[in-house]
């Protein structure tokens, strides 16, 4: 166990794989030489050379398209898209070939050894392209799976989880808390359970969920509601698809109440799928309508990051209206 | 590199601009459209056995296609793509391959499937959807695909499999294996992104990967003049740095060869090659076209007087290697197999209902187990609503 | 008046803005002499000749890039995308680009007179790649407006209105019904509101709500059940986006019940923030949970199509359990 | 069209590759390193005011580059770009324009922008966030944009802007305006698919769009020979169809020349063209990059030798139009008169909350109505939380 950050768990539990498999390829834009522009491939080109961790010219499209090819062909292949943002022009390469690959072919062929990586969401002063949380867009695209971890030591976990998962997983890093998130991560290997939300606290009168970065915003929010006498279960989701509404659907029969928060945009967010599948699963308990604390739907603004983020505040106070109903 | 710009360097002081017509790229013939060989051509090294086999698919492919229009017009199938007039092109190149490399279709190309072995079957199995399709009935016919013979599932989005070529020839590559990628496409798909992608990190990253550009004139109605204004696909292997070739489409012997040639730079240079093969659609672009609406029987009758199959025949005679007088009989017993195979195809059973939930993820998930579950109670309580899986649900 | 199917009238509406606008332009694939694999651009070319009506090369992203441009610079740009199925290569066009482009330049410059026409939706044999409904994906990008018409009436005074208004619009026209759905249809020019749901029948018990091609399975079912002596209130919400809530809110307040229809997947669809809102809205108000009636989690299977779609008898049991709930 | 493939036809019996090396694409220069004209070399027609009104903006950029990657040292703004190198390239080619040509722009090319009229304080608005600035402060530094001044905002991803322009210069051809559309990009950009498209598009629909690379041998850490394997960008400009040029870029006199040629071409013959701008990325790729991780001091000095301000002043003095005395004094004032208003800058207004609801849609939705309101009452409520807004909200 050392105190690290994510991006050293996120590097430590790439080096492990490009240890362990000879096949195993981490590719992107500036991930070579450079280590990646956050740094998260560091020294990878120089132990395992540049056949096993290159740049790859600037084409995201490319990236995903060569990463379908290389996983099709038995190759663990790691993608880097270098903000979640320029995701989109790979957009029909990941909802038309890697989400299809495996059925379309009666599995004939599958692309399950690939991982997309990519740093998400606001807080850095990025503006409208460098802050976007896309996970929505793909959890409504079946055949992927997609993972978002919330610190450090979850964030390795998850990931060598992934690599290991038989279908293509993306990997939705919270880009604010690369440094920010320092904990203890054991050396070696392990993993954390891929379509497993956690409690990470019980609690009794009403359910606040999030995932990722908005973790930390909503344990702040359940703190400030604790010292208001609110008993709140918080519940980090990890993965968006499939998303594990079981456990969501255990806490809400028992708290009777449901906030979400997510900082994409409000609508056809993943909180919609949440909200609308409680309702119909948790009909006759709910106390209170759900709640979803997200971002406005609007472009991501630079100057009002803060107005525009669904922060411990605005969660606190979806909180007591829950509770207050 | 030649400096950090990685251009050459050599200077002038009077602005001089590049225009088309700068570079000339000819199209390699072996055959006159007789099926001669022209004067001074270079024969490729080619067996009577591989000669042999590759006619026997162009023939093969021609009567498949005319019959399975038919079956499409009786309503038998929904859709159906010939290759007519292309036959030579995607077999002699499949040909020149091994049975190991890896083969990435348009859609175009199922005579490199039966190259390779899939057998008549199988083609059926596809296209009538039903339980023996690899496929189980998910896509829409000539969507094959078969791991045994390393040929790529057809996926219909156009010229995603170009990116994807590099990457698997990446990793036959990164394998140590002396294996290469062909990786086939229309004229029209090349206008697509992914091709730009493809072939720029095929040239920067160095894969064994052959792309296969069928230049047949036509993307659906939209003819090659409005698809590119550069001198065919041809001209843009150099602004990527990738060996190029232009070929007759309809000359088997030239397609041959430079495939041959184009493997050997591909998995000793590890390096790719790009080669146009010029052969005009005959026929409709799909069952569901016409292409009365778009061009002109002149045009038609002016372009498509190269047959490949005749000028292919003609040079397989003066070898002494076929024999004329079988060949009516011959055709006459594959259009009887084929008809006998569709009949065989079109009762056999569909795939089970569970199948339309299995393969979205290795194992399903308990969405997924949900859905179905709720699905299959339905499906009994309406049974004669959905007769295709009905009576199979326990 | 003229009984014209939804082709011809979608024609209509193009002929008479390219009549009406000097610098209205239609291209995309095919679209030229041809006229559009479904012949939706017939005789256009003829009539308003090659620079305003065209083929372009084979290249979605290259389509919406142009339209941009071209819509930026202030003409009308009418942009065909074959497919929904073939939208997602454009989708970074979509969007980053037409959906940001007033919000970050300021209104300094905007592409407000952009339509994306595109045929969606399954029922045709099309298998994985030619059914696909991708509404949801735009519903969750603020900045675009979407657009899905149930017949050829409502195509063409949709449509025109799309084209009058001063955002891009994305426009998804129901393939199956484009030769099936025959009416009445002025020759003239008319609009029909976006951003108006319509109520197309006046009921009691429950709300059913659906778009597009949908709207006739729905019907259908709705038909049974008044046979059951269960009174329907049915809504086509037309706009996808923005959507007309307080149509739906005021119904549901009414009826008390909510089934919505949508052929795209379940997870993340559009039903699910009509669900997550209404919930929301009509809390104490809702008699019985919200029920979705979708498309599963799997790709478009095409020999099971008919087991696939959300069609009328899944309907009528979903409208039956939603009043005995 | 020659035929329906749209290929030349010329006939090869020899198997024929075309490889890298077939076609010479030359640079044209016309200062030496000093800044001489070089023997032979053909001097572009140019008058003294706009010579000198070049040098003005490459001066204004160098310095206003300097102060500003000063001021997010300080943390006074949170990022910054600048164009050390590249200063000939963007300014010259800008000037060669005609006022209401568009320029879409791809981030590091504010020098065009400062050709065109947009003020010192315009500048920083933009930088500061705040409410005059014309993009309301919603996107990061350096993301300009001025309809007045036919500028297109700046977006952050890349190679967007290429097909943008294609359609843009369609509207201007469609018009009958007599404009054109500069489209400037680097070479790590046209890896894009985007690049691609609209390339071809403009080819095959001939619009007046001057597509202008910077390759500046970098994409943030990713060096040229990483990015492509064919002779630069020029090289692809023959696959398109599309006359082409290379220039070097910190040479503004090749530049203007070859800028004001492809003008020509793109307005009088409703064409395309492609020009490739050699020079080196002296500085760091933004505030944010440190290239002391990917490539060594050593190389930055060889190609960071020809300083394109120091070539175009030697040049301009020869000429007796500049006056070498003031220069000291006119940079002290530029650096004073920046830094003044950087103070200015600062401390006016952010914009109103209300701002971050507005141009969505032209008109604001129902749904984000129902938004603004619920924001304001909860900023009302916790007013220290969000100091930038929360003074002015009534
Ligand atoms: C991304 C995408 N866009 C559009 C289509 C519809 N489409 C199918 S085939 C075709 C034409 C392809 O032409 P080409 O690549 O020249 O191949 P050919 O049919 O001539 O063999 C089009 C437009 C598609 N399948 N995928
Ligand atoms: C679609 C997209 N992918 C990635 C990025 C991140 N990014 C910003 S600038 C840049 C490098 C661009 O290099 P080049 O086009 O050569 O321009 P230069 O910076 O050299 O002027 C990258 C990768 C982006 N902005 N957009
Ligand atoms: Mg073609
Ligand atoms: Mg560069």
């Amino acid at each position: 166990m050392a105190r690290i950050n994510m991006l050293q768990a996120i590097n430590s539990a790439l080096d492990i794989t490009l240890a362990e498999h000879d096949n195993a390829v981490v590719f992107g834009e500036d991930v070579g030489i450079f280590g990646g522009v956050f740094r998260a491939t560091s020294h990878l080109q120089e132990k395992f050379g540049r056949d096993r961790c290159f740049n790859t010219p600037l084409v995201e499209q490319g990236i995903i398209g060569f990463a379908n090819g290389l996983a099709a062909q038995g190759s663990i292949a790691i993608a880097e898209i270098q903000f979640a943002d320029y995701i989109f022009p790979a957009f029909d390469q990941i909802v038309n070939e890697t989400a299809k690959f495996r059925y379309r072919s009666g599995n004939e062929f599958n692309v399950g050894s690939l991982v997309i990586r990519t740093p998400y969401g606001g807080g850095i002063a990025g503006g409208l392209y460098h802050s976007q949380s896309p996970e929505a867009y793909f959890a409504h695209t079946p055949g992927v799976k997609v993972v978002v971890p919330r610190n450090a030591y979850q964030a390795k976990g998850l990931l060598l989880a992934a690599l290991k998962e038989p279908d293509p997983v993306i990997f939705f890093e919270p880009k604010r808390l690369y440094r920010a998130s320092v904990g203890e991560v054991p050396e070696g290997s392990y993993e954390l359970p891929l379509g497993k939300a956690e409690i990470v606290k019980n609690g009794e009168q009403v359910t606040v969920l999030a995932w990722g970065a908005q973790m930390e915003i909503i344990e702040k929010a359940v703190e400030m509601a604790e010292k208001d006498g609110i008993s709140c279960e918080v519940i980090d989701l990890r993965t968006i698809a499939p998303w594990d509404f079981e456990t969501v659907v255990q806490s809400v029969l028992k708290t009777g109440r449901l906030v979400i928060n997510h900082e994409a945009p409000l609508s056809c967010g993943f909180g919609a799928e949440i909200a609308a599948t409680v309702q119909e699963k948790c009909f006759l308990y709910l106390e209170s309508p759900i709640i979803r604390v997200c971002g406005p739907d609007t472009p991501f603004p630079l100057i009002h990051e803060k107005e525009y983020m669904p922060d411990h505040l605005k969660t606190y106070e979806a909180i007591k209206r829950s509770v207050n109903y | 590199m030649l400096n950090p710009n990685n251009v050459t360097v050599s200077v002038v002081n009077q602005p001089h601009f590049i225009e088309n017509g700068a570079l000339e790229i000819p199209m390699y013939q072996v055959l006159n459209e007789q099926g001669d060989v022209i004067e001074g051509a270079q024969v490729p090294d080619i067996d009577k056995e591989t000669a042999l086999r590759i006619f026997d698919t162009m023939q093969f492919v021609r009567v498949l296609d005319d019959r399975m229009i038919a079956a499409q017009r009786q309503g038998r199938i929904s859709f159906y793509m010939q290759c007519l007039g292309e036959e030579a092109a995607i077999t002699a190149s499949a040909a020149a391959l091994g049975d190991t490399d890896m083969i990435m279709s348009q859609y175009r190309e199922h005579a490199a499937l039966h190259y390779r072995g899939f057998k008549l079957e199988q083609f059926m199995n596809q296209m009538f959807s039903n339980e023996k399709d690899l496929g189980k009935g998910r896509q829409m016919p000539i969507h094959y695909g078969c791991k045994e013979l390393y040929f790529a599932t057809v996926s219909s989005p156009l010229a995603t499999q170009i990116p994807q070529a590099t990457g698997y020839a990446y990793g036959q590559k990164l394998a140590g294996k002396k294996e290469c990628t062909l990786c086939y496409f229309g004229e029209g798909a090349a206008s697509e992104g992914d091709f730009h992608a493809g072939l720029n990190m095929a040239a920067v990253h160095k894969v064994p990967c052959i792309f296969f550009c069928r230049n047949n004139g036509y993307a659906i109605s939209t003819p090659a003049s409005e698809q590119f204004a550069g001198d065919g696909i041809a001209s843009r292997g150099l602004g990527y740095g990738i060996k190029t070739i232009r070929v007759d489409g309809s000359d088997a012997l030239a397609v041959y060869h430079a495939t041959q040639l184009a493997r050997k730079t591909a998995v000793e240079d590890n390096a790719p090659v790009l080669i146009e093969s010029c052969a005009y659609r005959l026929g409709g672009h799909s069952t569901s076209d016409d292409p009365s609406g778009y061009r002109s029987k002149d045009e038609e009758k002016q372009f498509g007087s190269s047959d490949p199959l005749v000028k292919f025949k003609h040079w397989l005679e003066q070898k002494g290697w076929l024999d004329a007088q079988d060949e009516q009989v011959k055709l006459e017993e594959l259009r009887k197999e084929i008809l006998a195979a569709v009949k065989v195809a079109e009762v056999i059973d569909k795939p089970v209902f569970e199948e339309m939930f299995t393969d979205v993820y290795a194992e399903m998930t308990p969405h997924l187990l949900e859905q179905m579950n709720e699905l299959k109670a339905h499906i009994k309580k309406y049974p004669e609503a959905y007769p295709v899986t009905s009576g199979r649900i326990v």
